[in-house]
């Protein structure tokens, strides 16, 4: 099934660490597929976030290469690769000086050079999609958690990207609004999108998720369908997580 | 130290056009200080090496040394390699720099305190460095930093006293200019009055900008 | 909660005292002049007890007052003959500098006994102290740049011309009196209005011929002098109403050196040329 | 020309006598006003507290300048430097007050609490509890504002005290480098302040590394 699908990120030998000796990617590898939801769990500090962030060029890579679409990702063409890679993030991150609204029209307009005529129309139904078509002027302080990274989705979604890369969504929020996100969420995988989500909702992994990897230590341990996953991982490390977090 | 009131008969109509002047000063300067730390603080911000280097040099020199010594060296030094700069323009330059050097330093302060993941956002949507501080960084930075600015600008109508040492007619200057030929010092009262409307009504105006502009988080 | 009362009560008699010194302070300052009637000493007097004359000058006044800037000693004709009058009182001589608008206020609070400084001689000011005879006459003229075409008085009347002279000197009104169409400036020092003139601030700088003279020299070929005066200016020495005897002893003083022509050398030595007595100063 | 320069330094020397006078002095009668008004606002005693607000609002919108010729023409002090200084003092001692002030009024509530279960009268409490804690937390602040002090005190030469920038204006009209002249008082200053500067920031790292021991 695999080779069906074109290969929309590939990490080709990837070192990353910080200060000297402590290795957050250890010489990985790995390949992302367009049109696919790719859930990354592991525990924490086990290089999830960092690797997400290695795709836009948040972090700099010490060796190794990550194609983008074909393209490496390297200072020169970190622009470039953004404006094809969304990035949702733990706390949000929405400008607070600015409504939800033009949070979401200034990637379209100020870096990929749309008017807001066009954009505005199509910015409108996302929030419809994340029902907050009637908070679109709000600022972000006015906002719950919850709505916050809505909102934050939504100006992803506004760059219409190739990619989307989640980076623990849900763990700032409080519990009862996890699931208005997570909801939003999987509508975008149901439509097909491209998603690479780093989480800690099995639920969510095991309902829309493509596939899913664990990390450890910097390595990809294990990479397999949902139901192989939570069944028979095929790893003795994996097993342990699962028993401790189910 | 007494009022008296046939100071203010006499001279109103020069009270009042120095008072003007002084206003007039107060406004312009201020507001081109505001404008050049803004300019100034986009430039450290975008951290082009060497560029930042000079501008921390430049900051550092103009903070540590007296606005009055800088004046005097605008208006009576640069004559003598060729420049002779009319007085307004003395006045603004040095104003501009000085209290530039202020609050430039300020906005650098709020600039570096906006959120770390504020600046990842604006760079994963895409933007350049320039428009992420231009949209995403300076706007916040800058209501953040209203309360500090709005102090250091009402320095800035104490500085405009010292245009009185470079043929500027505003306020000191003229009181001092009627103790000369009175030998009373009622002038400097006023001026002292004036100076302190000023002040309180800057503090009115800028109470109502820091609500205005406060940032939610 | 006594305890809490008498602290409180140490903060206050603390502040108390501060805005009390400083009350006491004005108060003495205020009612100085009537007490003086009273119980004041003649300058002449202390001089005599402390050994000591000490006067105020302006140090940009060269050839009067100014500061040597080889030796670094105080120099020039009112300091001379202010050393010469402390010899002849047999005591010594102390100069204190002052920026021009300190100087009468130094007389006028008791830092110093006596000005030696250009000082001219006004009606408004002989209501403030008593002035000796004077040591120097000079007239008084407008300083222009070359070509700038105002070549008489009546030219600098005229509101596109902007006059300049020192912070707190008389020329201020003089020139606001005479010139009232022309705009007014001041600057700090005499060098000062020099590069004012020279930059173009101001067409016109108004001052006594010395002091003119000695901006030319810093602005060689650049300025000429109206020469037409716009005053003549007698300079002279002042001291306070309350030393009666301290005047009296500094116009004996003058007038006499000018009959002995001790005068006279000490004026050639400094002005560069011969002094011949004026109807004012010679008499 | 490095003889025009070496007298410009000879001659300006007497001016520095005059500012070590002033600067050490005003400094600390400014802390002394600074403290007393300072715990006096913290107090917030009834009719008083009016008096400090006034005070520190007078001297917050009021130009140094001003007030220094206001002061020496009214004539009630002796000579300029001694205006010079109580001015200085007067004026900075408002701002030395917001600051102790503020530090006072950042210090916990639960210190006040503390001191004041153990039945400490209000003076023993600011002495021994309070003041020692506020020292640390102001002393950048404190320096900010000496350095500022430091800077004005070029205005005092518009009073006549004969100090730096006055011989400074002097010495023009006899050594023509009015460039050179002023970037050596800029210099002179510029050391000065510098150096404070950057041991107020040394000192607020080594307080906040203390704090968070």
């Amino acid at each position: 099934m695999n080779q069906n699908k074109q290969i929309i990120v590939e990490f080709k030998d990837v070192v990353k660490q910080f200060e000297k000796d402590l290795v957050v990617l250890d010489h990985l590898n790995m390949n992302f597929y367009d049109g696919e939801t790719h859930v990354l769990c592991g525990r924490s500090g086990a290089g999830k976030s960092t690797l997400i962030r290695c795709i836009n060029y948040l972090e700099k890579i010490n060796s190794g290469q990550i194609l983008v679409e074909g393209e490496p990702v390297t200072k020169k063409h970190a622009r470039t690769i953004r404006k094809k890679c969304a990035m949702v993030f733990q706390s949000f991150n929405l400008f607070p000086h600015m409504t939800i609204l033009e949070n979401a029209l200034l990637g379209p307009m100020k870096a990929l050079g749309q008017h807001k005529g066009e954009m505005i129309d199509q910015i409108g139904t996302y929030f419809e999609k994340v029902g907050l078509e009637n908070k679109m002027d709000a600022l972000p302080g006015e906002l719950s958690g919850g709505q916050k990274q809505r909102a934050a989705i939504v100006r992803a979604l506004a760059m219409n990207p190739d990619l989307i890369l989640f980076d623990e969504p849900t763990s700032a929020l409080d519990p009862e609004m996890i699931g208005e996100v997570l909801n939003v969420m999987e509508k975008l995988a149901d439509e097909g999108r491209t998603m690479i989500v780093v989480t800690h909702e099995m639920g969510f992994a095991r309902v829309a998720a493509d596939k899913i990897s664990f990390m450890d230590a910097g390595k990809i341990v294990s990479t397999c369908a949902p139901d192989k996953f939570f069944t028979d991982p095929g790893h003795e490390s994996v097993e342990r997580f699962l028993k401790q977090i189910l | 130290m007494s009022f008296n009131l046939y100071v203010l008969f006499d001279w109103w109509p020069q009270i009042l056009s120095a008072f003007g002047t002084t206003v007039f000063y107060f406004i312009v300067c201020s507001i081109a200080a505001v404008l050049f730390a803004i300019f100034i603080s986009i430039l450290l911000a975008m951290r082009i090496r060497g560029l930042t280097t000079i501008l921390r040099i430049y900051i550092t020199v103009f903070r540590n040394t007296p606005l009055l010594v800088q004046l005097f060296l605008l208006f009576y030094g640069l004559p003598f390699i060729g420049i002779s700069l009319p007085a307004f323009l003395c006045a603004l330059i040095g104003i501009m720099l000085n209290e530039g050097a202020f609050i430039s330093e300020i906005i650098r302060g709020y600039i570096e305190s906006v959120p770390k993941g504020d600046w990842e956002a604006g760079e994963s949507l895409a933007l350049s460095r320039f428009q992420v501080i231009r949209y995403a960084v300076l706007p916040q930075a800058l209501r953040d930093a209203v309360p500090a600015m709005t102090g250091q600008i009402s320095i800035v109508i104490k500085d405009t006293s010292l245009f009185s040492m470079i043929m500027i007619s505003e306020l000191t200057r003229v009181s001092n200019s009627i103790y000369a030929r009175t030998f009373d010092t009622t002038g400097f009262l006023i001026s002292a009055i004036c100076y302190l409307l000023l002040f309180l009504i800057l503090s009115v105006v800028s109470k109502q900008i820091e609500k205005r502009f406060k940032v939610k988080r | 909660m006594s305890k809490k009362t008498v602290a409180l009560l140490c903060v206050l008699a603390l502040m108390l005292t501060v805005v009390f010194t400083g009350c006491t302070k004005s108060t003495s300052a205020e009612s100085g002049s009537t007490v003086a009637v009273e119980e004041t000493v003649d300058a002449m007097d202390s001089i005599f007890e402390s050994g000591k004359l000490v006067v105020a000058t302006e140090l940009g006044t060269p050839p009067f007052a100014f500061k040597n800037a080889q030796t670094g000693e105080i120099e020039g004709l009112a300091i001379e003959l202010a050393q010469m009058f402390a010899d002849d009182l047999g005591v010594e001589l102390e100069v204190r500098p002052f920026e021009w608008s300190g100087i009468i206020p130094s007389l006028l609070t008791g830092q110093v006994d006596m000005l030696t400084t250009c000082l001219t001689r006004t009606t408004a000011r002989a209501g403030k102290m008593i002035f000796i005879e004077p040591f120097v006459a000079v007239s008084a003229h407008a300083l222009v740049r070359k070509g700038s075409g105002l070549t008489t008085l009546a030219d600098l009347n005229n509101p596109d011309v902007v006059l300049t002279t020192t912070t707190g000197g008389i020329y201020e009104e003089l020139g606001g009196k005479l010139f009232p169409d022309a705009q007014m400036k001041t600057n700090g020092t005499n060098a000062d209005n020099a590069v004012a003139l020279s930059a173009k601030r101001a067409d016109a700088y108004l001052n006594d011929r010395l002091q003119l003279e000695s901006s030319m020299s810093m602005y060689a070929d650049q300025f000429e002098l109206i020469t037409e005066p716009i005053a003549w200016d007698s300079l002279a020495f002042a001291t306070r109403f309350d030393s009666p005897k301290l005047a009296n002893a500094a116009n004996m003083f003058m007038r006499l050196s000018k009959m002995s022509g001790k005068y006279a050398e000490v004026f050639q030595k400094w002005m560069g040329y011969a002094y011949e007595p004026t109807f004012e100063v010679g008499s | 020309m490095v003889a025009d320069y070496l007298t410009i330094i000879n001659f300006l020397s007497a001016g520095l006598l005059a500012l070590l006078k002033v600067i050490p002095i005003s400094m600390v009668l400014s802390l002394i006003i600074g403290i007393i008004v300072g715990v006096l606002g913290y107090l917030q005693i009834p009719i008083l507290k009016y008096i400090v607000t006034l005070y520190v609002t007078i001297m917050r919108g009021l130009p140094p300048l001003t007030l220094l010729l206001l002061v020496f023409f009214s004539g009630s002090f002796v000579s300029p430097i001694v205006t010079a200084i109580i001015v200085l003092s007067i004026y900075h001692g408002a701002y030395v007050a917001e600051i102790i002030r503020a530090g006072i009024m950042a210090i916990p509530k639960g210190q006040h609490e503390g001191a004041d279960s153990i039945g400490l009268s209000v003076l023993s409490k600011m002495v021994h509890v309070i003041m020692p804690q506020v020292w640390l937390s102001i002393i950048p602040s404190l320096v900010g504002q000496y350095v500022i002090l430091i800077k004005d005190t070029t205005l005092i030469s518009a009073i006549g005290v004969m100090e730096l920038l006055n011989y400074a204006r002097q010495i023009m009209q006899v050594v023509y480098r009015p460039v050179g002249v002023y970037v050596v008082v800029a210099i002179f200053f510029f050391i000065i302040c510098y150096c404070l500067e950057r041991l107020s920031k040394y000192l607020e790292r080594r307080i906040k590394a203390k704090t968070i021991l």
